[in-house]
């Protein structure tokens, strides 16, 4: 299969696949398991022809059924196994919340040490792909509040490999956020060895010395490109993508806010209490006379969801222009 | 169907002949709608479909037994017939396909989330089994303000009962004794994932007993049938007889959804071994013989179906999506900033 | 019954279960269901007696199952019912997560309008109280990131009787928080005609010119003992009570600020991703050149919850003094 | 009890004097330390308590059947006798009681929610029925790992059957055919909730057909009678047997916390009326009259039981608490900073 000889450049969803598909090969303690993750190889055929080669114990197709699911895979972490449990659309975790906030996340420290819960919860969250109501919510705000929890949501081939395998050992429960919007839209080299990216720092894409940008997950990437929109109109913007949402890198932030004295914070989550309420929060307690300009936070609005018709998730998701715009606005502020 | 098919055998539950012409019609109107779907999804006019492609014979005989004005109806996202059934529009389905702002929803949910206070029917998210709890809850309204005569009905697939909600729900109705009926339409897979790994029994019914809840189990293909539980039923709860949990055998002869391809998980023999079970012929032939329907009429019957369905399929087609503006209305009674 | 003839002067034990019967006697459409509310009185007493007199069908003892507590009532909602629903403790609201955030939150809009979910949901949360690591959690910041729902913590008598009736009539789903340690701690005076307030409105507990103090639940008591004894020194410090935290009240918060220029917010619940974020995030952007010092937040730890060890819990909770101590340091900034 | 008590009746299944004696003691040990809970907490010495009066021949009978070193326990927190049945220090549930820093969770805990890798007894929330799914996962390890001759108990009360979580639980281990004993200790009541208001059926083994699991009731007053059962049932699902549910007959004799006042809720009559099914005289008078054990001796026995716990009282309540600092340990391995 292709995962068994690894070509150097992969899309999100192929570089997911070689990380699960390493970790199943070199460890007999992890597993897979979620919805349709056997025969159908999981819906956007992650797991594709995992069951033939690791069977069915250990590429599990579970009933429909999220709390379980998750909190099968606590009591398994807590024997000793290292599962790696699906949700199949980030949209359909709310009912394993209980398992994840009031289990997973405490187990360690309810027992003081005595158990630990290392396990991995991947999902694709996001919008952009026509999604409706139900396919396209962002989910991250839900839980970076939560002490005991870890969560990830890196969207470069490379970063997903790293931050799996990080993830995969952590000894505490991760949270894996994958938007599916990535999954095939972006790619890049992925080196063959076995490596982690350490849970908890955030890397500068694009550097720049007007403006510090935060962003991750798909709009990462466009803020990128409008960083470099900006950098061919003599702007200079830096960009960091968070990679880890808890915990957070505050020093690469602080670093950045620094040298540029400006922040924006791009997401697509809505905008009240989402990330980035705690990163200005941060920033505004730790580095508040480095400001030159108001902390400006771009994102998703104050509704439920993107809808379906194509204006109205148009109408929620950040365009790039737009973040260009923004840019533009506070560089020259 | 060995026996000769006779009309005091159809209408053994008390159907007239005009009564089971009107499943036929409803029966093949959804057969009608589903490939219009399919068709248009690979013609890329919409981004997605699903259909009720064996689940027809349910959907026909259990919206006959549906009270209108009086029942309510909680319902599965493949119900397509069932809301239609109960006097849904089939504008609606298309219009809902489109995405477009005449949408009951305004374009917002996915196709088949359909919603219609006016007629009784529910609104239901994607999140499998979250609906049962507020078809209960509808039920317990009902039974408190003492309105006799009405019941809900929610229907849900073989998937949904492995979710801890619905068996929260199925609890909460028997422990009330409340007038609703719970219908599965068990079609042997939740996407790739077969009976077998859902659940350890053979059949849903099995699980009723365990909420001391009446339990009866009747073949999907066969729309009399499905009438003849889901009336006695819906008649029970309606007069204080408490819940039933019905299931329903059926097959899915289509792929879960167009974002879905079956054959990474079942043979094409399995499906064709099922073919026979496949409601729309079955009951067409049935009526046929029975002489309840000529074949001249089943055929005028499907072409006044299919122009319908061109018809809807072009008025919806034809009408505007959403404003972006639109996105932001409905989120609470009036204003919606979380800052004031 | 004692509610009956209701006194002026209440604990909040009492104004949540006046306020409670009152709906329940003049309006047939409410009922409240939840664990134990019924021959028990639920675990506080707030609904002794209500069976005999309303009957077990309008004071129902569930099953013990969240999920279907707040799913029913969302059902009972949608037709045409006034459920208010119970749940035990805030840390047993997990389960009833989906419901809430995936259900509740989203009925009117995924509908369009068409139908609506008028739904209260109560529950005791807080500690300070020995509850140890279950009967003890802030759950606020789990919530207020939601669009479509509606969050109230108010914790006067007389705020929890008006707060509470604009919950009943909302014809949105409401989340309405009852610190437990103030349960029995806190009397006032509560006017014995029915009124509401306004939900989004904060409140000036405490007037003051050099510093604004946000804050809500049982640390609003506090911080208004801490502002007394720093008025005894010279020193001015504004207490707002915010009562509602989605929507909350920019007017009164920014008004405040433009007026002392600092701004310190205390709260129980755990600093990272608090409802402190959101504040300190909208301050920045929106009144940042107002400010003469960092935006301060004074909150709990990032630990999972408080233990039951008196240190533990002692350790968890911000004292008094420790709010003093905070409020001199900005004050002096 | 009417015929006369033989020692082979007692030894049916295969428990010889020792174990017999065994269970009276862990049985008296239990109330022993109930009765310390509740008067420590009227002593103003503890804000909280719990006991499993009522529960003591669940606790013994099951204890016994638990293979130690081999088996992991899933408890319940009404479980001291389980626990302690299984291998925990007596000690450990007064430094619970106190809150202690010697206490396995450090004081972080409520009472009763004991831990004990060591002796396999697995961590558990207050969160009902929420540990459950954590026994299926780990029975699922077992399975997985080839380990036969391991098995998991997970035990809840009859309250947790109506969460979600359990029908997921018991679901899950059915489809897989897992190594688990469900142990549900129905003693009636949720708090103040009636066993009928909390479900439909008369006994909860009902509900194991519907998942396809052998289930099997047993009178919990009689600890012989659940070794029979529990022994049975682990057995089975060591050797491959898959998954039971076993009913276990008690009542709760005390109000169900220290927080609570049953007085509300239930009359002192109907606690009269369950008396002769407190498991503790019972069980002592089982085995003075077959001649296991002699009067004289039961009393040597209550009174070295009542010296032992009085001794762990001291010197629980002369430990120290935790520091303030131990706030912050073990949230995660290693620091736990949510900026880094
Ligand atoms: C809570 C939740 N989990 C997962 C999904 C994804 N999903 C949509 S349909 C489906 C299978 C449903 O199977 P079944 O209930 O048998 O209905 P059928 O599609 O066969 O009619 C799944 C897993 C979802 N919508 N909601
Ligand atoms: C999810 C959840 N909801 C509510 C509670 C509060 N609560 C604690 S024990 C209990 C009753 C449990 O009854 P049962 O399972 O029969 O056990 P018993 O106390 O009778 O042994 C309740 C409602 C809780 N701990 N967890
Ligand atoms: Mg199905
Ligand atoms: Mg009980």
């Amino acid at each position: 299969m292709a995962v068994a000889s690894p070509s150097t450049v992969m899309n999100n969803v192929e570089a997911v696949r070689h990380t699960l598909y390493e970790a199943l090969k070199n460890d007999e303690r992890t597993l897979v398991l979620g919805e349709d993750v056997g025969a159908r190889g999981n819906v956007f055929l992650i797991t594709k022809g995992f069951i033939e080669e690791f069977g069915a114990e250990r590429v599990i197709d579970t009933p429909l059924a999220e709390a379980s699911i998750v909190g099968v895979a606590i009591g398994m972490a807590m024997e000793g196994l290292r599962p790696i449990a699906e949700i199949q659309f980030a949209d359909f975790i709310y009912p394993a919340f209980n398992q994840i906030v009031g289990e997973a996340a405490k187990t360690r420290y309810r027992s003081n040490g005595d158990y630990t819960c290392p396990l991995v919860i991947r999902t694709p969250y996001g919008g952009g792909v026509r999604g409706a109501l139900s396919h396209s919510v962002s989910i991250e705000a839900l839980f970076y509040h939560v002490p005991g929890l870890k969560i990830v949501a890196p969207s470069f081939p490379a970063d997903i490999k790293g931050l799996l395998n990080a993830a995969i050992d952590d000894p505490d429960p991760v949270l894996f956020l994958e938007h599916k919007k990535t999954y095939r839209l972006v790619k890049g080299e992925v080196p063959s060895e076995h490596y982690t990216i350490p849970i908890g720092l955030a890397d500068v894409k694009h550097p720049g010395d007007a403006l510090t940008v935060v962003s991750y997950g798909l709009y990462v990437h466009q803020a990128i490109e409008a960083a470099q929109r900006l950098a061919g109109e003599g702007l200079s913007v830096e960009v960091i993508d968070l990679r880890s949402i808890r915990p957070m890198d505050r020093t690469t932030i602080l670093a950045s806010v620094r040298k540029t004295h400006k922040l924006l914070i791009v997401h697509e989550d809505n905008k009240f209490g989402g990330i980035g309420a705690e990163i200005a929060a941060m920033v505004a307690e730790e580095a508040f006379f480095e400001l030159d300009a108001p902390i400006r936070r771009l994102c998703g609005p104050d509704v439920p969801a993107m809808g379906y018709a194509l204006p109205l998730e148009e109408e929620f998701m950040v365009s790039t222009d737009e973040m260009a715009d923004a840019m533009r606005e506070l560089v020259r502020y | 169907m060995a026996e000769a098919i006779t009309k005091p055998a159809l209408e053994r539950h008390g159907l007239d002949e005009e009564q089971l012409r009107w499943m036929l019609r409803n029966m093949l109107l959804q057969r009608t709608l589903d490939n219009r779907g399919f068709q248009l999804n690979r013609q890329g006019k919409i981004p997605f479909a699903t259909g009720s492609e064996g689940h027809e014979g349910i959907h026909a005989g259990s919206a006959l037994a549906f009270a209108r004005g009086r029942d309510v109806l909680v319902p599965y996202y493949r119900d397509i017939g069932l809301c239609i059934g109960i006097g849904m529009e089939p504008l609606q389905v298309l219009l809902a396909m489109f995405a477009r702002a005449a949408d009951i929803s305004g374009g917002r949910q996915f196709p088949n989330h359909f919603t219609g206070r006016a007629i009784g029917l529910m609104s239901i998210s994607s999140i499998i089994a979250a609906h049962l709890p507020h078809a209960v809850g509808a039920a317990y309204a009902m039974k408190l303000r003492g309105e006799s005569g009405r019941a809900v009905l929610a229907s849900f697939g073989d998937g949904a009962t492995s979710e801890g909600e619905w068996h929260e729900s199925m609890n909460f109705a028997a422990v009330h004794a409340l007038p609703i009926v719970f219908l599965c339409e068990n079609n042997e897979w939740a996407i790739s994932t077969p009976r077998d790994r859902q659940m350890k029994v053979r059949d849903v019914v099995e699980k009723a007993d365990g909420y001391g809840m009446r339990g009866e189990i009747v073949d999907g293909s066969d729309p009399i049938a499905v009438y003849g539980v889901m009336n006695g039923a819906l008649e029970r709860a309606r007069s204080g007889g408490g819940p039933t949990l019905v299931e329903a055998k059926c097959y899915r002869f289509l792929s879960h959804t167009t974002d879905d391809d079956d054959r990474t998980y079942r043979t094409r023999e399995e499906i064709e071994r099922h073919r026979h079970l496949d409601p729309v012929p079955r009951f067409e032939r049935v009526l046929v013989e029975a002489g309840v329907i000529t074949s001249d009429d089943v055929s005028a019957m499907k072409r006044e179906i299919l122009a319908h369905v061109n018809d809807v399929t072009d008025r919806a087609e034809a009408l505007p999506y959403p404003l972006a503006s639109d996105l932001y209305t409905n989120v609470y009674e009036g204003t919606h900033e979380p800052w004031l």
